[in-house]
C-alpha cells in the first residue's frame, strides 16, 4: 500500500504568492581569475601528477580544436565544433569521477574524452569518418564513443541522454558495483522535454547520477537570456527534491571539487546531483556559424580574461609545477602530434562497402543482404560513381 | 499445458523472464503494485520486488529514455507503454535513438536487451486516443524490430523471444483479445521466431494477409467465403519488421491473389507495403491487384466505431472484389 | 544583440550544496475543515449571488457524477470520470476569471465546464455521444468542449494542453484583448515534458497563463510519492523564474482568492504563474479502476472529513445564505433535471454516417468522398451489421 | 520575376505572408535575430519585431505545442524545426493533437492556421541526424497535409498557400537546394495548389515520380534513359498529403509503367503508398511492376552517403528495370 501521498506542509490564511526566483543560488570558485586562490578557501586534494594530466590535457584539447576548425576551414572534414573556454568544466569533472563511472556527453566535452585516454588518432579517425573510427564513419565529425573508455557515443539529438543517463545509473545501482553516471548538457539541451523527465525519473529512483549542465550563455545564436527566464539551470533541481552546486566552469579546480562532492553524493547518500557549470562559449557554435551575428566583440573580450587555461597555468606556476617555457613546449609536442595524426588519418580509406548494413541490427536482415548485393552490382557498373567503396567491391 | 487468455499468457512470459535472468526489469505507468491498467503485470512486484517491477512518473519519453540507458547498462528492460496511442511522446527516444544506438556506435554500445510493450487496436470503446494501431507509424524505422501477437500462445512465445533478442523489440498486443481470446499455452518457457510468418490456413485461391487481432477478423471472412466455395490461404505476419516476405510470395505465387485486411487508416498502413513489395515479387503470378481492407482515413472514431472498422464483411468483400477481379 | 546572458550570482569559495527542498511553500487556507474562517483572515469580496452559484454548481457536478457513475455501471455509457472531493478547485477557479478567459482542461474539470453554463443536456449528449454531441460523439465520454464557452475541448493525452496555453495566452497578449488562459493538468501530467516545455516558454514569453495543477495525490493507482520526489509542485516554479501559489483546493473561497490573484498578477505583472491545489481524488480514477487495490480505507476516511462542499455548505449556512432543506432541496432538483436529460438522451440517435469524414480537414478529401461512398454502398449492403447508422443511409 | 535561390523564395512568401496578415507569426530555434541556421528567416524580426518574429528555447515539443495553442486561438503560426530529425520529439503535439484537433471537437476548435515548416534531405555529409526524408513517418495522418517542394518557384507559391490553408501543414524544404537551386520567382504574392501533382516533362514509356529534390534525380535519369531513347514522363507529387493519386495513375495508364524514386530508406517509404495505391487502379495497364528505387533499409550514413543514396544512377537502373521487365 502506498504511504501518505500529500506533502506536509503548513498552512497560512494569508495568500502567500512565492517570488519568481526563490532560491538564492551563489557560484563556487577557488581560483580567482589571476589564478590566486580565494583568501581562507580550502583546496581540494590534487597532487602533481594529477594536476599536470589535466592541464596537459586542456592544451591538447585547445591545440586539437584550433587545428581541426582550421582543418575544417581548409575543406578537409567537413564539420568540427571547438570547446574553446569549456575545457575546465568537461576536464574537471572527468578528473574527479572513477574510471569505470560511465560519461554521457552532449557534444562539447571532448577534454573529457582526452582525459580518459582517447588518443590523437582516435580522434582523427572519427573526425575523417575512415576505416579506422570505432564509430565506422557513421556519424559527423566530433561525435566520439568509445566503450572501453566508458564513454557513450555521442548521438546529435539534444538532450536525449539525459533519461539515459537515469537508466543508465539505475543499472549501476542494481548491479551494486558503485559506479556513477556523469551526464553532460547544455543550457539550451536543457530545455528539452527530455531533461525534466531524465532529472524526475533519477530523482524518484534515487539513480547515482551527476547531472552536470555547461552554461555556457548561448544555444547556438540564442542567448540564455531567451531561454529561460529562471536564474540558470540550477533552482530547477529544487522542483525535483534534488541537490544541486553552481560552480564556476572556468575554474578547473572548483570543478574537481564539486564532481566529487557531487559524486561522493550521488553513492554515499544515494541521492543524483545537479551541477551547473557557469563559463562561455568563445568560440562559434561550430564551424557553420559565426557569432558576430548575434553578440559583440565586448562580450566575449569581458570572458576572454576569464579564460580556464591561462588561470590553472598561473595556478600550476605558483605552485611550481609548471613555467612558461614547460607549458610552451609541451603545446609544440602537442601541435606535432596533431599534425602528424591528422595525415595519417587522411589518407586511411573509407569503412568498406560491406559496413553499410552492420550494426542495424545484431546481424542484416534477408532484404538488407539483398540491398548490399545490389548495390554491390552497382558499383561495379558504374565503379567511377562511388569512388570511395569502388576498390573495394570485387 | 493451461488455458490462459493473452494477458495471462504477457504475464506468464514476463514471469518467466524475470525468473530466468535478474537482468530482466518491468516499468511504465500503473505497472507497480497495482500490475498496469490492463494488469498484465500483476503480480510481478509481490514475487520480484520494488527495483526489478515498478511505477513510473507518467513521461513516455521518459520511459524509453531511462529504459534505453538501462539497456545500453546491459540490462533487458520491459517497458511498458499504457496505451499505443501514447507512444507518440517517446517517438524520438525510439526512433532516432534506441532504433540507431548499435548503427550510430559501429556497435560500441546497444540497446537490444530492449522490449517495448504496449497495448494497441480498437473494438472497445476507446475512441482515437485508446483504440490506434500504430504498427505502420514504427515500421519504416532500420534498427527496430516490430512484432504483433494474435493469441494467447503467439504472445507468450513472441514476448520471451523478444525480450532476449539481442535487438530493441516493439511488441503491439492487442487489446481487444486481452480477455477474449483464451487458448492453451504451455507453463514452461517456449519461444516463437521473429521474422517469420505463420500459414494460419492453407488454401489454394486467394491469400489473405493479417496480423494481431485481425487474423481473427480474416478467420470470420474466410468462413464467409468459404460457404461460397472459396479455398482461402491466411497468413499472420506476426512480425511487422523485419517481415516474411518469402511467406506471402510464395503464396500468392500459388494463389494468384492477395488481400490485405488491417485496422489502421488506409493511407501508408503497413499493407501498402505489403502490396507493393508483393506487386513487384509477384507481379507475373497476379490476376487481380493486391485489395486492402483498412480504416477510413480519419482518426478512430468513437459512435462510429462500427463503421469504420474493416470488420469480417468489409474483408470479405475484399476477398470478392479480389477473387471477382 | 543580445544582452548579458549569465545570471549575476554572489561568488562563494565555500563549496554550498543547495539542499533538495530548498524553497518552502506554504498552502494557503481560508476556512477549515469545519467551515469556519481562520483567524484574522481576509475572505475574498464574494456577493451571495456568486456563491450560491458556486455551490449550486458543486451540488450538480456531484449528482452528476454520482449518477453517470452509475449509469456506466448499468451498461448506459461506455465509460465515465468522476471528480468527487475536487470540485472546489475547478469551480473556485473557473469563478474567480473572466468568462472570456479560455480555459483548457485535463478532463476532471466538468466544474469549471458547468460553472461556465454547460448545460445537463450538453453533458448528457456528450456522454452519450449522440448526434447532438458538440463533438459528434467522436471522443470517449467526459471530453467535452465548447467554443461559446470558451472551453477548450479535452483532448486524452495528458499534457499536451500545458504548452498549448502558452500559446493560446501569447496570441491573447498580441491581440491585446487583456484576456489570460487558465490550463488545468493533474500532479501526474506534470511529469510530462510537455509540462516543461509549457512552463519555460510561458515565462520566456511572459504569456498571460495560469497553470493550475491539481494535486490529488494520485495518478491512476500512482501515488504522488513515486511521481516524484520534491514538495510537490508549485516548486518547480522557481525553476522557470515563475511564481507560484500553494492553496488547499479542497476550500473554494481560498482556491477563489488565489486565482483571483494569479489572474491579476498574469494580466497586471504580466506573468504567468503556476497554482498548486492541494486535493484528493475521492473516488477511483474512473469507472475503469478499483482505488482499494492501491490505497487503504482509512487514507480515504482522513480526506472524507475534508470534503469541500459540506465545507462550503457550512460556511454559507453560516452567513444564513443557505439551510440544508434549501440545500437538500436543490440537490433534489439536480436529480431530476440529470435523469431527465440522461433519458432523453439516450434515445438521440447517433450522428449520421456522413459525419464519419468531416472535420478531418475543412473539407474532405477526394479519397475520404470515396471511402465514404463505398462505406455506403456496404452499409446498404450490410444493414444488419452497422445498427446505428443504417437507417440514415439512403 | 527576380533570381532566388530556395532559401530567399522561402525568405520572400514569410515576408509577404507576415505583410499580409498581422496574425502570421514565425518562430523556433535561432529564427529570431540571426534569422534560423540557414537563414530562412533573415530579416523578419528587424522588419516585422520580436513579437511577431522570434527565437524558441530548444524543445521541439514545446514549439509545436505553443503553435498549436497560438493556432487554436486564431493565429497563423509558421513554426520553423531547425532539422527534419529533430521533429520526432513533437512528433505527439503533430499526430495526436494538430492532426486530430478540429476532427475530435467537431469543428469547435481547428489550428488550421498552423504551417510547421522543416529542411529535410541529404547530401551535405550530414549523417543520419542532419540528412533524414521523414514525410513517410507523418503520411500516415489524416488531418495533416503534407508538402514539399522543389524549386524556389514551388516553395514559396506552396508555402503561401500553406500559410493560409484552412488545414494544418507540414512543409518539408529540401536542404541540400537552398542555395543550389536558383530560379526565376515572382516578387508578388502568388499561390500553387496544394494536393495537386505537376507533370513536370511528359512522356509515353514510362512514368518517372518523385517529389522534393528527388524531382532533380529524376530529370538526370531520365537523361540518360533518353539515349538510350526512352520517353519518360516525370511527375512532381508537391503534396505527399493528400496526394494526387488521379494524375499519376492517368499517366501510367497511358504509359503502362511506374518508377518511384526517393531518399528515403525503402521499407514504408511514401513510395511504398504509391505503388499499392497505383496497381489497384491501373493493374490492367501495367506492364512491369511498379518499381522503386530507395534508400538502403539502414539509417542514412556519413562515409556511404553516396552509396546509400539512390542517386540518378540508380534511378535510370529501375527504369530500365521497369522497360526491359
Ligand atoms: C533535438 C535537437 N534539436 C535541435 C538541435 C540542433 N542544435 C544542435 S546544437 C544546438 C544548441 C545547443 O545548445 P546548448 O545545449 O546550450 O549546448 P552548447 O552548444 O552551448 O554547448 C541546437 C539547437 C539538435 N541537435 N537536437
Ligand atoms: C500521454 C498519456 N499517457 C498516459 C495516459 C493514461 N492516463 C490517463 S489519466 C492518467 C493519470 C493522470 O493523473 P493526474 O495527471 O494526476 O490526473 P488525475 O487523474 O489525478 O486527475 C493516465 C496515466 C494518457 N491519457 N496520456
Ligand atoms: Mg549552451
Ligand atoms: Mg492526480
Amino acid at each position: 500500500m502506498a504511504k501518505e501521498t500529500t506533502p506536509k506542509t503548513q498552512i497560512t490564511s494569508e495568500l502567500t504568492v512565492i517570488p519568481a526566483h526563490a532560491v538564492n543560488i551563489p557560484m563556487f570558485q577557488l581560483l580567482k581569475e589571476d589564478g590566486t586562490v580565494h583568501k581562507g578557501a580550502a583546496l581540494p586534494e590534487i597532487d602533481k601528477e594529477l594536476a599536470l594530466k589535466m592541464f596537459n590535457t586542456m592544451q591538447f584539447i585547445r591545440l586539437l580544436d584550433e587545428r581541426m576548425f582550421a582543418a575544417q576551414r581548409q575543406g578537409r572534414i567537413s564539420f568540427y565544433l571547438s570547446s574553446l573556454g569549456e575545457e575546465a568544466a568537461s576536464i574537471g569533472s572527468a578528473a574527479a569521477i572513477d574510471f569505470n563511472d560511465m560519461i554521457m556527453s552532449q557534444y562539447r566535452e571532448q577534454g573529457a574524452l582526452a582525459f580518459r585516454g582517447f588518443t590523437v588518432d582516435d580522434f582523427m579517425n572519427q573526425l575523417f569518418s575512415n576505416e579506422l573510427d570505432l564509430g565506422k564513419g557513421r556519424q559527423m565529425p566530433v561525435h566520439y564513443g568509445s566503450a572501453a573508455l566508458n564513454f557513450m557515443t555521442i548521438s546529435s539529438p539534444l538532450g536525449t541522454q539525459i533519461p539515459q543517463a537515469a537508466g543508465y545509473a539505475y543499472g549501476q545501482k542494481l548491479d551494486g558495483n558503485k559506479n556513477c553516471t556523469l551526464v553532460y548538457f547544455g543550457e539550451g539541451a536543457a530545455s528539452e522535454g527530455d531533461f525534466h523527465a531524465g532529472l524526475n525519473m533519477a530523482a524518484v529512483y534515487k539513480a547515482p547520477v551527476i547531472f552536470f549542465c555547461r552554461n555556457n550563455g548561448y544555444a547556438i545564436s540564442t542567448p540564455a537570456t531567451e531561454q529561460f527566464a529562471g536564474d540558470g539551470i540550477a533552482p530547477r533541481a529544487t522542483g525535483y527534491g534534488m541537490k544541486a552546486i553552481r560552480v564556476d566552469g572556468n575554474d578547473i579546480l572548483a570543478v574537481y571539487q564539486a564532481t566529487q562532492e557531487a559524486r561522493r553524493i550521488a553513492l554515499e547518500e544515494g541521492e543524483p546531483v545537479l551541477i551547473e557549470a557557469m563559463s562561455y562559449r568563445m568560440a562559434g557554435h561550430s564551424t557553420s556559424d559565426d557569432p558576430s551575428g548575434y553578440r559583440t566583440k565586448e562580450e566575449e573580450a569581458k570572458w576572454r580574461v576569464k579564460d580556464p587555461m591561462a588561470r590553472f597555468q598561473k595556478w600550476l606556476e605558483g605552485k611550481g609545477w609548471m613555467t612558461e617555457e614547460a607549458a610552451a613546449e609541451q603545446m609544440e609536442a602537442h601541435k606535432k602530434a596533431v599534425l602528424a595524426a591528422l595525415k595519417k588519418a587522411e589518407t586511411v580509406p573509407a569503412p568498406h562497402i560491406d559496413e553499410i548494413i552492420t550494426d542495424v541490427y545484431d546481424t542484416p536482415t534477408q532484404l538488407q543482404k539483398e540491398q548490399l548485393e545490389a548495390l554491390k552490382e552497382h558499383i561495379r557498373k558504374y565503379p567511377d560513381a562511388y569512388p570511395a567503396t569502388a576498390a573495394g567491391v570485387k | 499445458m493451461a488455458k490462459m487468455n493473452l494477458l495471462q499468457a504477457v504475464n506468464s512470459a514476463l514471469d518467466i523472464a524475470m525468473a530466468k535472468n535478474d537482468k530482466v526489469s518491468v516499468f511504465g505507468e500503473d505497472v507497480g503494485h497495482f500490475g498496469g491498467v490492463f494488469r498484465a503485470t500483476s503480480g510481478l512486484q509481490e514475487k520480484y520486488g520494488r527495483e526489478r517491477c515498478f511505477n513510473t512518473p507518467l513521461v513516455e519519453q521518459g520511459i524509453i529514455g531511462f529504459a534505453n540507458g538501462l539497456a545500453a547498462q546491459g540490462s533487458f528492460p520491459v517497458a511498458e507503454i499504457q496505451f499505443g496511442d501514447y507512444i507518440f511522446p517517446a517517438f524520438d527516444q525510439i526512433v532516432n535513438e534506441t532504433a540507431k544506438f548499435r548503427y550510430r556506435s559501429g556497435n560500441e554500445f546497444n540497446v537490444g536487451g530492449l522490449t517495448i510493450r504496449t497495448p494497441y487496436g480498437g473494438g472497445i470503446h476507446g475512441g482515437h486516443y485508446h483504440s490506434q494501431s500504430p504498427e505502420a507509424y514504427f515500421a519504416h524505422t532500420p534498427g527496430l524490430k516490430i512484432v504483433m501477437p494474435r493469441n494467447p500462445y503467439q504472445a507468450k512465445g513472441l514476448l520471451l523471444s523478444a525480450i532476449f533478442d539481442p535487438n530493441p523489440v516493439l511488441f503491439l498486443e492487442p487489446k481487444r483479445l486481452y480477455r477474449a481470446a483464451v487458448g492453451e499455452v504451455p507453463e514452461d518457457e517456449y519461444t516463437l521466431p521473429l521474422g517469420k510468418a505463420e500459414v494460419v490456413k492453407e488454401g489454394t485461391d486467394v491469400t489473405i494477409v493479417g496480423w494481431g487481432a485481425q487474423v481473427e477478423v480474416i478467420e470470420k471472412a474466410v468462413a464467409l467465403a468459404e460457404k461460397d466455395g472459396v479455398n482461402a490461404e491466411i497468413i499472420d505476419l506476426r512480425s511487422i519488421l523485419p517481415w516474411d516476405v518469402d511467406t506471402v510470395a510464395e503464396s500468392v505465387m500459388k494463389t494468384g491473389r492477395l488481400v490485405v485486411s488491417q485496422e489502421a487508416p488506409h493511407t501508408m498502413a503497413f499493407g501498402s507495403e505489403v502490396a507493393a513489395t508483393i506487386q513487384e515479387k509477384c507481379f507475373l503470378y497476379l490476376e487481380s491487384p493486391v485489395m486492402r481492407a483498412s480504416g477510413i482515413d480519419t482518426p478512430y472514431p468513437l459512435a462510429h466505431e462500427k463503421e469504420y472498422f474493416s470488420d469480417h464483411l468489409k474483408t470479405y468483400e475484399a476477398i470478392k472484389r479480389s477473387l471477382n477481379y
